[in-house]
């Protein structure tokens, strides 16, 4: 960044001062990420979920803007920026506008250590587990703050909610990420991903069965984390109205969803940089296009892509798939399931470590066939699903 | 201990997203536990009661729809006897099995509806799609029967307004047979789930007495162990002739009474629907389907209360006539206007998402509430 | 106790994993929405059954200006206004409020020849209520009621809808 | 247990009592029991082994122009299966009736719904409000001398019929 700037200094703004122009090129660059990178990646996600949604119940979903109704979420964020930006006449002024921006910054700082493949990352910090779980934990202060700064009851139940609800659910979640680092033995998510390979055996997925229980412990608490179905008793629509976001209207609301979205997207990242490998791709098909160029880049970013798209995609489907736990049912789950299990891989693991230094590949192969076979079966009881029901409508059968 | 906590009042309504309409609870809570919900209810008040005192018999009807909009083939039907027994009328057996069949297909409908609800209301937005998109085919039938998507006005005083149109029965036994595999697909998406179970078994227990002693009525007081079916015990139309049996609430989850039994006995009760409808398709003579009624409707100075099983229970219809063309009092006894009252005594002490919960799996309309 | 606690890890594994496969068997089923208005496969009102009653309709040449539809009405949204004429009764008005209609039907059931009629419309939505109302005279002219003819008495009511409905078929064009 | 046995058991409970049975020409006999008597009645209807009506399925409020009120009661038996039609005629000026809310618990909102709509007065009542019309509306709109107010609140109760003018 800092060459860029005094590359921009030397060649355009010679008469400015330096700390100017940096100060220009840091705006600047939010700026292009913002509308570049974010908001376009934000609504992409919100457009497959959208549709995802609809599908699921045998419904189309947007479909009128651009092809197959791609630009929706353009239409949608146009919308919301003209929309009139209330404020409440009993709220907390400066802690309601600035609670949006601080949810999302939470999120989207997340995104300088996620490594897009082996080079392209903004920051391969030595603490980037670290920092993920760090920045991620921002968003519960923006959701207070909304919740009690909008001077709702509803709202404030929600932000109430957020608060108890992520900060039980990071104690799980560095539980379960530890049995990565542990393996690795390195908290840089790089060399998380370096020290796996590319093929499922090579992944800590199926290294051992600890961490084959961690990463669905991970996987639940994350998605705790992120306020997703059936966890998001801070903004359940049929309790509390809307919760934190009820009196949110426009722009700043938008943002609220931009940080829900980003979080789908980390926590796919998150997931598969710790189990799944990254964006490791196999030797011979990194040769076949020359392992330094940039098609090789582009290759291991598809990877990547792909490993999170399917994460997200069972988050989305499993938002639309089962009811939302109560309150009390959530932190249950968290202190009396999650925590001890997670507590038991992390020993596990401590000791398989000790006891296998190279790992055992009969356990491993047993984890992946155990997988496939459960896999299979679940695709032959959708196909049977399938079969049984005959869901079309006909439309009105007298005619 | 120590720390001081204030109550906080909450107004849940008349607009918010579980009500269903438009009702009011004044909630005392502290935090997410409640200590009261004090329903309010009156906002859809439109004193159908008081038009029934103005319309002629005949004209009233319409009305009926409208006192339960999802159940108005019922509404309707409770109408017409409450009528015709003061007029001393008899009507054609055909009539009187399409009225069966109008009220089990409507049946279908308010249940199915209201399983959704409860999905919907604890969190799952799918099984109310999924359960809407059934809803619709019946819907399509109902249209084709008599007319109308929502507001029937099917049944007429004397016997029912329309035959069956050409191709009704195989239709609709199509459809049942359709909609038997979505019954066994949604059991497995929603109360096989253990969320919802977590969420609904022990939630709202109403015992065996207190289920009486409010006069709970239909599904609701038969999920509290009250083996009672007006169709059975006090029968009217062709049920005797229908073989079908009454489901009670087992408590297989919880207690006996509990949110989850008022979903299971809707959704036995779906399916005991779904046998009457072919019973009902097999058994339908010819005929007339409207008998002979007098020009104008008179009847003789007296006054009669009828019960009927509605989707959400026994609905009384009691009429007064002082032998004039208008009814000299009507009295519609619904059954969710006995299901609010309730609320207040079950839901002390229950935490703010359980009263959801436990009001979604009451299955009240507001309308049939206030009418 | 320890066997509840894996018994619920267990029943949650496997009923969210039912769930799943439910779901995802859906998306592979054909959408049941209906693009209404633009991408239906045929338009609505030919999709809409015979009895739908979705706007009442009068064919006034058939008319006999009884009444009867206007007694029938239980909120009185029906207003016919009879002169006379040299010619004998004529009708100065055929009026009816769409907006307070509730499309129960009941007028079209007492009807002698089935002048007043649903037709299968609904798209006649309008920005006031003025508009909602539907006038079967033209202002200013007069209409002469149909005249059953007379015939054998058995017969009376089924030729009287027959050569009513001839009579409507005639009438269409001008209409 | 058929009418005439109901009605026979309650009067030899309630022998001093002015209890008669009236059948109408059409539809179903009822009882007249005297408005200051309800409750022991009630009592001894729900507590009495052979009527047993364990339920109150429904109570309303009739007009009984020109000058009184009406309320009936319809009982029911969930073990006997049968029921019976009670009826309590008070004078509008002074429609005063014993609330039966501790022995019906469902009483409670259908006494409330007639306090409303008929403006039957129901003594010892917890909680007796307005339950369908606003606290503040004049007048028992069941009633057949009811006039109704032209506006409500500077809202107007009528619109002009359309087809009028």
């Amino acid at each position: 960044m800092e060459n860029f700037a005094i590359h921009i200094h030397e060649s355009y703004l010679y008469g400015l001062p330096l700390s100017v122009v940096n100060l220009i090129v840091m705006f600047g660059a939010a700026f292009v990420v913002l509308l570049g990178f974010v908001a376009p990646f934000a609504g992409l996600l919100s457009f497959i979920e959208r549709r995802i949604a609809a599908r699921i119940q045998c419904r189309i979903g947007p479909n009128r803007v651009g092809p197959q109704g791609l630009l929706q979420f353009l239409a949608d964020g146009v919308k919301s920026l003209f929309k009139e930006d209330l404020i409440p006449k009993v709220a907390d002024k400066p802690l309601f506008i600035i609670a949006p921006y601080l949810v999302f910054l939470g999120m989207f700082t997340s995104f300088v250590v996620l490594p897009f493949s082996s080079q392209w990352i903004v920051a391969d910090l030595n603490v980037g587990i670290l920092y993920l779980f760090a920045t991620a934990a921002i968003t519960v202060v923006g959701l207070v703050m909304a919740g009690w700064g909008s001077g709702s009851k509803w709202s404030m139940l929600g932000g109430m909610r957020s608060a108890a609800q992520i900060i039980s659910y990071e104690i799980p979640t560095g539980l379960a990420a530890l049995t990565a680092i542990l393996l690795a033995g390195s908290l840089s998510l790089q060399e998380i991903i370096a020290a796996q390979g590319p093929h499922p055996w090579q992944w800590y997925f199926f290294d051992n069965p600890f961490t084959f229980i961690a990463f669905f412990i991970l996987f639940v608490a994350l998605v705790a984390e992120g306020n997703r179905a059936p966890f998001d008793l801070p903004e359940a629509e049929t309790e509390l109205v809307s919760g934190y976001n009820t009196e949110y209207s426009g722009m700043r609301f938008l943002f609220f969803f931009f940080a829900e979205w980003a979080h789908l997207y980390v926590l796919g990242a998150i997931l598969t940089t710790l189990f799944l490998g990254g964006w490791q791709v196999p030797e011979s098909l990194l040769a076949s296009v020359g392992a330094e160029s940039i098609a090789a880049r582009i290759l291991e970013l598809v990877f990547f892509q792909l490993k999170i798209y399917v994460l997200v995609f069972l988050v989305v489907q499993l938002r639309w798939t089962v009811p939302r736990v109560r309150m009390d049912q959530m932190m249950d789950m968290c202190w009396k399931y999650l925590v001890p299990i997670g507590f038991f891989c992390v020993a596990g693991v401590a000791i398989w470590m000790m006891l296998f230094p190279d790992g055992v590949s009969f356990v491993k192969y047993l984890l992946i066939a155990f997988s496939s076979a459960m896999v299979l079966y679940y695709f032959y009881k959708v196909y049977r699903n399938f079969k049984d029901s005959r869901a079309e409508l006909e439309l009105n059968p007298f005619v | 201990m120590g720390i001081q906590t204030e109550e906080m009042m909450l107004n849940m309504g008349p607009q918010h997203p579980s009500t269903h309409g438009v009702i009011r609870f004044v909630v005392k809570s502290d935090g997410e536990v409640m200590t009261e919900a004090v329903p309010d209810v009156g906002y859809l008040h439109r004193s159908i009661e008081k038009i029934g005192e103005i319309c002629e018999y005949n004209g009233f009807m319409p009305y009926t729809d409208r006192a339960d909009y999802l159940s108005a083939m019922n509404a309707n039907q409770g109408y017409a006897m409450v009528v015709e027994k003061l007029l001393g009328l008899e009507i054609p057996e055909r009539a009187e099995y399409l009225r069966v069949i109008a009220a089990e297909l409507n049946r279908i409908i308010s249940h199915i509806l209201s399983l959704g609800a409860v999905a919907m209301d604890i969190g799952a937005a799918t099984p109310f799609v999924l359960a809407l998109k059934e809803r619709e085919k019946v819907n399509d039938l109902m249209e084709a029967l008599c007319g109308q998507r929502l507001t029937y006005s099917y049944v007429r005083i004397g016997g029912v307004s329309y035959d069956m149109p050409p191709g009704f029965i195989e239709r609709s036994l199509k459809f049942l047979a359709d909609f038997e595999p979505f019954m066994d697909e949604f059991e497995n998406l929603v109360p096989e789930n253990k969320i919802f179970i977590e969420r609904t078994a022990g939630v709202g227990v109403i015992t065996r007495e207190d289920a009486i002693a409010y006069n709970l009525v239909g599904p609701n007081l038969r999920a509290s162990g009250v083996d009672w079916d007006l169709r059975r015990d006090m029968t009217y139309s062709v049920y005797p002739k229908l073989q079908f049996e009454v489901p009670v609430g087992v408590g297989s989850q919880g207690v006996v009474g509990d949110s989850f039994d008022r979903f299971i006995v809707r959704i036995k009760e779906i399916k005991q629907s779904i046998s009457l409808l072919k019973q009902c398709f097999a058994q339908i003579p010819e005929g007339d389907f409207l008998g002979e009624i007098p020009r104008v409707m008179k009847p003789a100075v007296g006054e009669c209360y009828v019960r009927t099983e509605s989707s959400r229970g026994d609905m009384g219809y009691y009429l007064i006539s002082d032998g004039s063309k208008n009814a000299f009092r009507v009295r519609i006894r619904t059954g969710s206007f006995t299901s609010m009252s309730i609320i207040e005594k079950i839901s002390r002490g229950m935490m703010l998402a359980d009263l959801v919960t436990f009001i979604a799996s009451l299955d009240v309309v507001a309308p049939e509430i206030d009418r | 106790m320890s066997s509840g606690y894996f018994n619920n890890i267990k029943e949650a594994t496997v009923s969210l994993f039912n769930g799943f496969a439910i779901t995802l068997s859906n998306m592979f089923r054909k959408p049941v929405t209906l693009q209404y208005p633009d991408k239906t496969p045929r338009s609505v009102t030919d999709l809409m059954p015979e009895r739908s009653r979705s706007w009442l309709k009068v064919e006034m040449p058939i008319c006999t200006a009884c009444l009867n539809c206007e007694k029938a009405c239980p909120i009185d949204c029906i207003k016919i206004t009879t002169e006379k004429d040299p010619s004998g009764r004529v009708m100065s008005g055929f009026d009816i409020d769409m907006a307070k209609c509730m499309y129960c039907g009941l007028c079209t059931e007492p009807c002698p020849t089935g002048a007043i009629h649903f037709i299968p419309e609904f798209e006649r939505a309008s920005f006031s209520l003025d508009q909602m109302i539907s006038r079967f005279v033209p202002e200013g002219e007069k209409v002469v009621p149909y005249k059953v003819p007379k015939k054998d008495k058995d017969e009376e009511k089924n030729s009287a809808k027959e050569e009513a409905e001839d009579k409507a078929a005639e009438a269409e064009p001008d209409a | 247990m058929n009418f005439n046995n109901q009605v026979s058991r309650i009067k030899e409970k309630f022998a001093d009592l002015e209890i008669k049975s009236e059948e109408s020409q059409a539809g179903d006999p009822y009882v007249w029991v005297p408005a200051n008597k309800i409750t022991e009645v009630l009592t001894f209807l729900r507590d009495d082994e052979e009527l047993a009506f364990d339920c109150l399925s429904n109570l309303t409020g009739v007009d009984a122009p020109p000058d009184d009120l009406d309320v009936v009661y319809h009982m029911f038996s969930y073990n006997k299966q049968h029921s019976l039609t009670l009826k309590v005629r008070v004078s509008k000026s002074k429609p005063d009736v014993a609330s039966v809310e501790k022995l019906y618990p469902t009483a409670n909102w259908q006494e409330r719904e007639a306090y409303d709509l008929i403006g039957v007065n129901f003594t010892g009542h917890s909680d007796l409000r307005r339950i369908m019309l606003p606290d503040d509306w004049v007048g028992h709109p069941l009633r057949k001398d009811y006039q109704e107010e032209e506006e409500y609140r500077g809202i107007d109760t009528t619109r002009p019929n359309l087809l009028e003018m």
